[in-house]
């Protein structure tokens, strides 16, 4: 009787290894051209962001998966480097009006945008339809909208248990998914403190993940209390140090909203040139994160941690 | 109690108007900017045991200070929850958000809200956020409160795409439709208030703003709008109340042109920072909060 | 024109009020005959299904729905409480073979047994969907066994998106959930710290939820640090506060599972009188859990504490 | 490397010849027992970088001491991760999980485990435990361990009741079920270690535990048994091994009698913690792991 030994299949855990690089190096590592990106707006991943705009002769084109964002996704969009979005919201929250976002769609400045709408539970859920290795996720979001009418892939059917009306979306794996977090060890166990949405579920549906974060920290630290572990490592590719790495937004226990900052930016966003100059200033002519938050001023940086600080730390479980 | 107070502006009597929907105890959904400033009023005031959730993955928070955002690091203060927003979408899925408040740009008399485009969604006049999470508290939340600013063109016979279903096509239609939630309770706009008849669905005005004219709303409504036989003065706010906005937002950021104050000056957004802490911990002490 | 004002329904969330009280008000207050009673194995609510045998001349009646159980579920079966059991596992752990389990099912000793078989992560996913307050889950579990050929409430379907099949398993809402963990606040702010399986979901499913805690902290350590809050206070109907309230299983960072105990519990599990007897001893002959602590000895529930200490304390997050 | 020993029981060969099937950098899904006798040998010999996920909710632990349970405390102690059994059994339905070990009471030639009951299901001879995470793991995970006593009965034609699934019916059965993972890679026995050919998916002999019959195998198995060409004996434990094994576990809670000696002796279990922490401690030190 003839026997073949079966070929063992590798599974899709990264291993505990060394895993700290720049973010250059990463960018250049995991995004390519036609890369389907994702990102969520629970930190601002502004040091990866600022790093693809760096890149973006290179990168040229990518597809992007979100649920909400704010700024990071607009950041792409003005440089000319997002042929779609799907998403639940992009927009300027208290900055207000996305003018980036409205040009591309309205006027296809710099490039036309496609959009695929969701709400935001809707998009939050093909993040946790992915998480588990499942093809879709039932939800009881969407119903009687238009949101279906105008996006095919949710479909709306009866349940088969109730035979009550459910409104199915499809798994989002991202090529790489692009996230800012507290602090990581060196082969990529991921602490999260504070809200952090859904970078949790989009950590564990890319293909490829790259966080950056405020500390790098031993291991021994993350045994000290692994129920603080938001991100295994066998999830994670790539970790960047990036202090501040979500300025102008907030980085929970860590900094604060650089408002004026924002509000600022936003006003420039306006218009074409306007944008076209804050990233001159503000991606393009720095080298590198550090450069950037030279320029916005580390005393500015190191007022905002103790704005931060003087309401709340992380600290002592008694 | 304090007493009412003319010395207000119309997005905080929009403000005050809002928190009165909100009954202590409750849980509430709730996003920054108008709808917080509702929020803190409730608790600061009627409705000390009454909590809200946030949409990035908080709950309970008790700031001293202002949120930024729905993801901001304030929303973790001295929070009961902070985490993913899984938790809070999936409780308000699930049925436990008694309340909500949205918005939108567009309107229509079953309370069914646009927030995605004006114009064509293919080729749109104005492209605007999206649902975010408004779509998913429509659906789901016990009751919604909207606010909206009515500027004339924006109650509409029909909403250019329905981001956030009201009671959509009326009569029984959110049940066919298999939502959850019970629908919109108030529309709260710069005019007045709204409430919906229970047997059409349909939209009707309740209370009128002080100093607006009836004509007026008519005339920026564009359905035949009922009217309650007994339409009323929208209620003042107290004194109490607007002091306890005036102290979280100093400078108005939600309520006023604070933004164009801070936009580019950082040593004016720190000061605010400096200049409320002690009011907000003066003023949560003397509410036994801290 | 006629209007009607809406009237305004209630939603689901428990208010934000004093619920401490005893394991034998709660279990009074909630569980009654016919409830469909929903328990998970992390941690065991011994000190709660302890105070429900005392109970059971009253409750006559529970079905049971799980994921795994180790020890609880057979309590409530040899004493004679439970008509049917909806599972992925019930048997001994390291105590070995569950005869309680066997008799009840193979014998219909001391009443006959129906049971419900699922996966773990089948039967888990049940509460995933209730505590979402979807209809029903996907999974990709459960397919190509027998298992749903002998549950028709699995049902395979392909998928709309890929047609590929798909379990799924309807939600699971009990009627009341019993609980341990770890600590809680007087109005039901719950963290479980270690690993705590599907507690969390389970909470969130079950119309009314008693949980038995270790320690009674202030609402102000809950604030301290938001992010190890694992059952907000809405989900919970009780708090009773139950030292050593999973003995003789563990309770993470508490104390130690008591393995000579469990070990000689099975031993005399094997047959319906030494089950009758160990009852007769350990739960109706004390009548609440500190009587039971007293009788398993104080002394001994200390040192098991301290064995857990050596190892493992929750302590500072730097 | 130290050498091979003869000083060894058959559960500690069957641990030592599960731990080989492990890789070091992978990540396996563990139940307690001789899985985690097996998961430790690797991580303590050959694959330092190998961890382990425990269904309750815990990845990556290092402890001082024995688990007693997949919801023990100590899965918790210095573990990577600890939380929910979602993230565990999420991840190994996505694919992340390299290697799992799984058992049952009942075998086919396709691998297929039963767990659930013996004869009918409606009226059974013994009711077992039911699938636990087994069918899980049998559906998802990337390679499956089977560990599981050959008693002379249990590799049958047919199993009672499918709870695992190996390769079904055979080849193409799996992907057209719908399953994610690729199915069983070896079964390690009481009496040896089989594996599956590619092209049939039936299971074959391909070593054999020194001092056991070829004949006498033949005979516990009910189909007509594959023999591999290049039949070999199954390696022998080293001494390291069963060192580690010994120190972890020094009473054979998992592969022996220890059970037996601690049932209702508060004593003994007590002094098991405190005589086996030093070595454990004076193990791990040498190993660089503290």
């Amino acid at each position: 009787m003839q026997y073949q030994p079966m070929p063992i299949k590798k599974g899709r855990a990264k291993p505990p290894a060394y895993k700290i690089m720049t973010a250059k190096e990463a960018i250049e590592k995991y995004i390519h051209e036609n890369c389907y990106l994702g990102m969520t707006v629970s930190a601002a991943p502004a040091a990866l962001i600022w790093e693809m705009v760096r890149q973006r002769d290179r990168i040229k084109t990518v597809d992007l998966v979100i649920t909400s964002q704010i700024g990071m996704s607009s950041a792409l969009i003005g440089a000319g480097l997002v042929r779609k979005i799907e998403m639940g919201y992009n927009w300027g929250g208290i900055e207000g009006e996305d003018k980036v976002f409205r040009r591309a769609v309205e006027k296809g400045i710099p490039r036309p945008l496609e959009v695929e709408d969701y709400s935001n539970f809707g998009a939050a859920m093909r993040w946790a339809a992915a998480s588990m290795g499942l093809p879709f996720m039932p939800t009881k979001s969407q119903l009687g909208s238009e949101i279906p009418e105008y996006n095919p892939k949710i479909k709306v059917i009866n349940d088969p248990y109730n035979n009550e009306p459910v409104a199915l979306v499809p798994a989002s794996y991202p090529d790489v998914a692009v996230i800012h977090a507290s602090r990581a060890d060196e082969i990529g166990n991921v602490q999260c403190f504070g809200l952090y949405g859904n970078t949790d579920t989009l950590a564990r549906s890319a293909k490829h993940v790259i966080v950056s974060v405020e500390e790098i920290i031993t291991s021994a630290e993350i045994r000290r209390m692994p129920n603080l572990t938001t991100i295994p490592y066998y999830y994670v590719d790539a970790i960047v140090h990036a202090p501040f790495g979500a300025h102008w937004r907030e980085s929970n226990y860590y900094y604060h909203h650089d408002l004026a900052f924002g509000l600022d930016g936003y006003r420039q966003f306006a218009t074409k040139e306007g944008f076209d100059a804050w990233i001159e200033k503000y991606i393009l002519g720095t080298k590198d994160w550090d450069e950037y938050c030279k320029l916005v001023g580390y005393d500015r940086l190191y007022r905002l941690m103790q704005s931060e600080h003087k309401y709340q730390q992380f600290g002592e479980v008694r | 109690m304090s007493n009412y107070t003319r010395d207000y502006s119309m997005p905080e009597l929009m403000a005050v108007t809002a928190a009165r929907e909100i009954k202590d105890g409750e849980l509430a959904f709730i996003g920054v900017g108008m709808p917080l400033m509702a929020a803190t009023v409730a608790k600061f005031s009627h409705a000390p045991n009454f909590n809200m959730m946030v949409e990035y993955g908080a709950m309970g928070p008790a700031p001293l200070r202002l949120p930024m955002c729905v993801d901001c690091a304030v929303n973790n203060e001295r929070a009961y929850f902070a985490g993913s927003q899984r938790e809070v979408m999936g409780a308000q899925q699930a049925g436990f958000v008694d309340v909500a408040c949205i918005s939108g740009a567009q309107i229509d008399k079953y309370g069914n809200l646009n927030s995605t485009v004006i114009g064509d969604y293919h080729a749109p006049k104005v492209r605007l956020a999206g649902s975010g999470g408004a779509n998913d508290l429509a659906s789901s939340a016990g009751r919604t409160i909207i606010m909206l600013r009515q500027d004339g063109r924006n109650f509409v016979n029909k909403v250019d795409y329905l981001t956030s279903p009201g009671y959509l096509s009326g009569p029984g239609a959110r049940q066919k439709a298999g939502l959850v939630g019970n629908g919109p309770a108030a529309v709260i706009t710069t005019m007045g208030v709204y409430r919906f008849d229970a047997e059409t669905c349909e939209m009707y005005l309740e209370k009128i703003h002080p100093g607006i004219d009836l004509k007026d709303i008519k005339k920026a409504v564009q359905w035949d709008l009922a009217i309650s036989p007994h339409l009323t003065e929208t209620e003042l706010p107290t004194e109490e109340q607007i002091m306890i906005m005036r102290t979280l937002d100093p400078l108005a950021v939600y309520l006023g042109t604070g933004r164009q104050t801070l936009a580019g000056d950082f040593e004016a957004f720190m000061a605010m920072f400096e200049n409320s802490y002690h009011p907000m911990v003066k003023l949560m002490r003397s509410k036994g909060m801290i």
